[in-house]
């Protein structure tokens, strides 16, 4: 899975948590949570969600490498090989 | 209501009525009966047809036509330790003895401290229906019920003209029996062994849930027969026999109304200030958040009551007039 | 009736036929109880210590003394609501009797009667009855209940002039008459009923025609003289415990007061009043008896210590009695047992 | 011609004063545009139009202060229809004295209007046409949380009956009642279920939540401000060691997958509940001048919507939840909450309220008590903070808890004990 493609993926769950928000206009070093206004359920529904799409699960001791958009693209590559 | 389980037998209320007294006679001696006509005339509605010569006359007293005098009578001898049966020929002419009961039976336990009791039992004709016009035709059960001190009890059924008056002879303080004068012919069940009832509390003849019939004495028949009618429209009256006027059992039809959410009674008395009037008060007082609907009341038209049939007919709660109210107040657009 | 030889002979000197020392001075002490006693009553009325309505009874003292001489204590009493007179004499504790003037729930009716309505069930005192004429059938009932049994027992009903114009005294005395019930009929008549005169009330005067119509056995006496009041008394009680029947007795009588305590006496003059006081039963009696060397005054004395002493313990006992608690207020409207 | 009047906002309104006109004779409104600010004993209000029109006249004056229900307008209509046409005595009557203006309006109608103004949650009731309901239909609107002014009575002059209740409370709708949608969030007042103590009155004074931001935040508004009208808070604040519950929570999350992980909210919604079971008077009402502990633990919990606003559905039975249950329960909430789709229990049944504002770093909340209830927990952010224990420095992760609770239902004896509770079921993550 390319880069490009995990980025898709990132935004059409961030858009389905946040509907009213634009994820591409996300900065990479942007925390998402704070941008976005996400909590913790949402935050826990985006991680169940990126296991369905890509098949990664992400131990709770990871979420903190997952603060903005390069760290999850970063992460996600590595992971989903 | 009887706990017999043994046989039952065809009864006219008036029959069942001179049962009580010829029974109640014949196991207490200090009973008697006294009035206008019980005796040689057999009673204005023949309702002691025959006592004099079975139970003789110190039993069976045949008074003059004096109601204040031998009601006053009848307040003393209970007093000197009788346990007098007074008839009143009708209530009209109760009014001539009102303050015999008003003012003597009614306050003597009270006005004394404690001291005397009055253990009467004063029995009246009461209600309209049979074109005796105005002086002939009132319902005073309500009336009555308006006095602290005396009991007023309405037995509607063959049951409880049998039941009623054993229970009120017991009783220490005056009770006014009153028996409409339409129900004497009724024909109805009742078992072999019937004996005393309570007089104490109301009775619910017909189980329902969408709306409760209030009501007491000839009325109550004519909610009974309304019921079976809206039974056929699928609705579901229950059937309230109050039986004592006062005291008023109000739990019993404070619960169904809990239960049923509508209230409609039935009276024959007049509407102002009547017994209908109490009741719909105390369901305001106490059961207002049940309500689903204004409690409604059908009584006799405010008119003293007219001699022509059609006339007094309209002026009486009907079964059809019962039937349309329930309608309304149950039904689609109610 | 108690004779003793030397003593009957002054009495009848003194005009007091069949009386003796003895009795003299409980006739007339227990008039002047009545007078004392009731005295007191307006005193307290005027106080503000006694409410409601106050008859009293001033004048009419011979009639219940001299009727009451002639009841046993089986007999029954049924009064009128001015009554305090009839209790006092008929053994009625005057301390039960003040106590119910003043509302306290020692009085003889738990302060529920108040003057018009003293009753007392130890002595058959069946009562003030307030309702003019609303005693009468009440006392045939009592005697009815009697007859029928079987017991020698007298019904004493009393009543004024008033009474006799009620439906219910004439369905009473027919009814009385009619079933031959022992009834004692008593009526004060004192010429008013309330204010109005006695030629202002009734086409017929003379009250003892009407028990007559009934073919009723009836005599009027002196109502100011409490011998002959006392002695037609127990020839009717004789007559009534004989099982013949009813008995009318009028008592001719005078009320010295006003009929209650609000009552400015348009109605008559003080002339007339003035002439009636001359016959003061206290005062004719006493003069009667003294003149007669039956007591003396001091007797008198005495009999007005004691008597003024009774009143203020009477007055003592109501002043230390209690009020009834308010959560009884809804008591003895229906019994709170049954009476077998 | 239509009459746009003094509205009631609340029971307690009986005048307002109206402060400025927002349009002028001949402005062109439409339903639901702000066309007046009206001063009421409690603040400056915006009040809105329910018709589409043309202003005709402006009765009152700005500075005028007048008894709800008085005619401050009439609002002309423009290309009605044959139903809504003025009469043919409009031209005379226009601008004719406010009396001969009235208008009956023909029952197709009202039906659109009631329908409207069931979408309409911030609709004012005009107190002149006040609600007709049957005493049994308000009790148990208030039981099962129906909103009486949205239903359409089938009784007698309109009025609402327990049948049309029983209707809208069981989803099928009458004609007129769509929007008593039982899976719309129509109703906020967090009021007694069934068999519970007296709700609410109903009608204004219930807040209701809707798609309407301005709408929810009137409803938060008044349920608010009638908190802070009436209960005396009082506060307690305690800090936590959660290391134990956080460590306890790590090891369970390891044994579930990612789909069932617990997140760190509802082991301390679990604890709040059985702390409650130790100190049941924080958990009720206060209905009546009178307190009503309730036995049923059912907590509200305060979910933020993404388009503004909260709302506080009941997890529940929560003391008797497992905490997998209890996940499960929140998932499914927040997830119904966002979507518009509670069910009216859940709406109306919470005992008591919990906020969690840790995720915005918020240390200490200090919370505002939902009406009837008589306490709000709170809880802030975990923090690393020093901590001695055993004479011993160390370092843990510190959650700061705070009770504001209805001095009128309790003493802060008993909210201390709640913390205490609280404190040391959390050092026993065992027993969650």
């Amino acid at each position: 899975m390319t880069e490009a493609q995990i980025k898709e993926v990132i935004f059409k769950l961030l858009k389905r948590i946040a509907p009213e928000s634009d994820p591409q206009s996300l900065g990479p070093d942007e925390n998402v949570r704070r941008a976005l206004d996400i909590d913790s359920f949402d935050a826990l529904n985006f991680f169940i969600h990126l296991h369905e799409e890509l098949g990664v699960t992400i131990p709770e001791s990871d979420y903190g490498q997952m603060n903005t958009l390069s760290e999850m693209v970063r992460y996600l590559v590595k992971h989903a090989g | 209501m009887s706990t017999s389980t043994h046989a039952m037998r065809k009864i006219t209320y008036r029959e069942a009525v001179r049962e009580a007294i010829r029974d109640a006679i014949q196991k207490d001696e200090r009973v008697f009966l006294m009035g206008e006509d019980v005796g040689r005339y057999g009673g204005c509605f023949a309702v002691s047809k025959g006592l004099l010569d079975e139970l003789g006359p110190a039993r069976i007293l045949d008074t003059p036509l004096s109601e204040s005098g031998f009601v006053g009578a009848g307040i003393g001898a209970a007093l000197g330790g009788m346990r007098p049966i007074v008839e009143v020929m009708t209530c009209n002419f109760s009014l001539l003895a009102a303050d015999q009961i008003l003012n003597n039976a009614a306050v003597y336990l009270h006005m004394s401290g404690g001291l005397f009791n009055v253990p009467i039992v004063i029995r009246m004709a009461t209600g309209g229906g049979r074109q005796v016009a105005a002086q002939h035709s009132r319902c005073l059960d309500g009336w009555y019920a308006h006095i602290p001190g005396i009991k007023v009890v309405s037995p509607a059924t063959v049951e409880d003209a049998r039941g009623m008056l054993w229970t009120a002879l017991e009783d220490p303080d005056p009770v006014l029996i009153f028996e409409n004068s339409g129900l004497y012919n009724m024909e109805g069940e009742l078992a072999v062994d019937a004996g005393p009832v309570d007089i104490d509390s109301a009775r619910i003849r017909r189980q329902g849930k969408h709306i409760t019939l209030i009501s007491y004495s000839a009325s109550l028949i004519k909610s009974l027969d309304a019921a079976e009618i809206l039974a056929r429209e699928g609705i579901d009256a229950e059937v309230i026999d109050l039986r004592t006027l006062r005291p008023l059992d109000e739990k019993t039809f404070l619960e169904s109304v809990g239960k049923t959410h509508r209230a409609l009674i039935i009276d024959e008395g007049w509407r102002s200030g009547s017994i209908s009037a109490e009741i719909s008060a105390r369901i305001m007082e106490s059961g207002f958040f049940d309500l689903d609907a204004p409690v409604q009341r059908l009584c006799s038209v405010e008119v003293p009551m007219p001699y022509a049939k059609h006339l007094e007919d309209a002026a009486l709660p009907q079964v059809d007039k019962i039937v349309d109210i329930v309608r309304s107040m149950v039904g689609a657009n109610g | 009736m108690r004779t003793k030889g030397s003593k009957k002979a002054a009495a009848k000197e003194a005009g007091v036929t069949a009386v003796d020392r003895e009795h003299a001075l409980h006739l007339l002490r227990s008039m002047i109880l009545i007078r004392r006693f009731e005295a007191k009553c307006a005193e307290l009325y005027s106080a503000m210590k006694i409410r409601g309505f106050l008859h009293l009874y001033d004048g009419e003292e011979a009639v219940a003394v001299g009727v009451l001489q002639a009841l046993t204590p089986e007999d029954a009493i049924v009064a009128t609501y001015r009554e305090h007179g009839h209790a006092l004499i008929r053994g009625v504790s005057p301390g039960a009797i003040m106590a119910e003037m003043y509302g306290k729930q020692e009085g003889c009716s738990r302060g529920r009667g108040g003057s018009m309505h003293l009753f007392d069930d130890r002595t058959r005192f069946y009562g003030g009855n307030a309702i003019v004429g609303g005693g009468l059938p009440l006392a045939v009932g009592l005697a009815l209940a009697d007859k029928m049994q079987g017991k020698a027992r007298v019904t004493c009903c009393f009543f004024g002039d008033g009474a006799v114009a009620e439906g219910e005294f004439h369905e009473s005395m027919n009814l009385a008459a009619l079933w031959k019930v022992p009834v004692l009929f008593v009526c004060e008549n004192n010429l008013y009923a309330m204010g109005t005169a006695l030629k202002y009330s009734h086409a017929v005067q003379d009250l003892t025609r009407r028990a007559a119509s009934y073919d009723m056995a009836c005599e009027a006496v002196d109502g100011m003289d409490v011998s002959a009041v006392e002695t037609a008394a127990r020839k009717a009680v004789a007559f009534v415990r004989g099982g013949e029947g009813p008995y009318f007795l009028e008592c001719r009588t005078y009320r010295f007061r006003a009929h209650s305590m609000f009552d400015a006496e348009l109605y008559r003059n003080k002339a007339e009043v003035e002439e009636w006081k001359k016959r003061c039963p206290i005062e004719t009696f006493s003069s009667r008896c003294r003149e007669g060397g039956l007591i003396s005054d001091e007797d008198l004395a005495t009999i007005e210590r004691e008597v003024a002493h009774e009143v203020n313990e009477a007055v003592a006992f109501a002043e230390a009695c209690t009020w009834e608690p308010l959560e009884d207020l809804t008591r003895f409207v229906y019994s709170e047992r049954r009476r077998p | 011609m239509a009459e746009f009047r003094m509205p009631s906002l609340g029971s307690d309104m009986k005048e307002g004063t109206l402060l400025e006109w927002r349009v002028k004779v001949g402005d062109r409104v439409k339903h639901g545009d702000i066309i007046a600010v009206v001063d009421t004993d409690k603040a400056a209000i915006e009040i809105e139009v329910f018709e589409d029109g043309i202003v005709e006249t402006l009765i009152v004056q700005p500075g005028q202060k007048v008894p709800v229900g008085t005619v401050m307008a009439l609002i002309r209509q423009e290309g009605a229809t044959g139903a809504r046409a003025i009469p043919v005595t409009a031209p005379a009557l226009e601008g004719a004295p406010i009396r001969a203006a009235q208008e009956v309006a023909p029952p197709m109608e009202r039906i659109a209007r009631a329908v409207q103004g069931a979408f309409e949650p911030s609709a004012p009731r005009d107190e002149t046409q006040r609600l007709r309901a049957s005493p049994y239909a308000r009790k148990l609107a208030a039981q099962q949380g129906v909103d009486l002014s949205l239903l359409r009575g089938t009784g007698p002059g309109g009025a609402i009956r327990a049948t049309d209740v029983e209707r809208a409370a069981s989803g099928v709708e009458s004609t007129a009642s769509v929007a008593a949608a039982v899976e719309e969030p129509v109703t906020r007042g967090p009021v007694p279920s069934a068999e519970k103590p007296t709700p609410l009155p109903t009608g204004t004074e219930q807040p209701r939540v809707a798609a309407d931001p301005a709408a929810m935040r009137r409803a938060i508004a008044a349920a608010m401000e009638r908190s802070n009208r009436e209960i005396p808070h009082y506060y307690l604040q305690t800090r936590i060691d959660l290391s134990r519950t956080l460590r306890w929570l790590e090891s369970e999350n390891l044994k579930r997958s990612i789909k069932e992980r617990i997140l760190p909210v509802v082991p301390l919604i679990k604890a709040v509940a059985l702390a409650l079971t130790e100190t049941p008077e924080l958990n009720g009402y206060w209905i009546d001048d009178r307190h009503q502990p309730q036995e049923t633990i059912n907590i509200g919990f305060a979910i933020a919507l993404r388009q503004g606003g909260l709302i506080a559905p009941a997890i529940l039975q929560a003391d008797t939840k497992s905490i997998d249950e209890m996940m499960e329960c929140m998932r499914d909430l927040i997830t119904r909450a966002r979507a518009g789709r509670l069910r009216r229990s859940e709406m109306t049944d919470a005992t008591i309220t919990v906020t969690s504002l840790g995720d915005l770093g918020v240390e200490t909340v200090y919370g505002v008590i939902y009406p009837p209830q008589v306490a709000l927990v709170g809880f802030g952010k975990v923090t690393e903070q020093p901590w001695v224990e055993n004479g011993m420095l160390g370092i843990r992760p510190v959650l700061t808890a705070t009770l504001a609770a209805d001095h009128r239902a309790t003493d802060g004896r008993r909210g201390a004990q709640f913390l205490d509770a609280l404190n040391t079921i959390l050092q026993e993550p065992a027993r969650l």
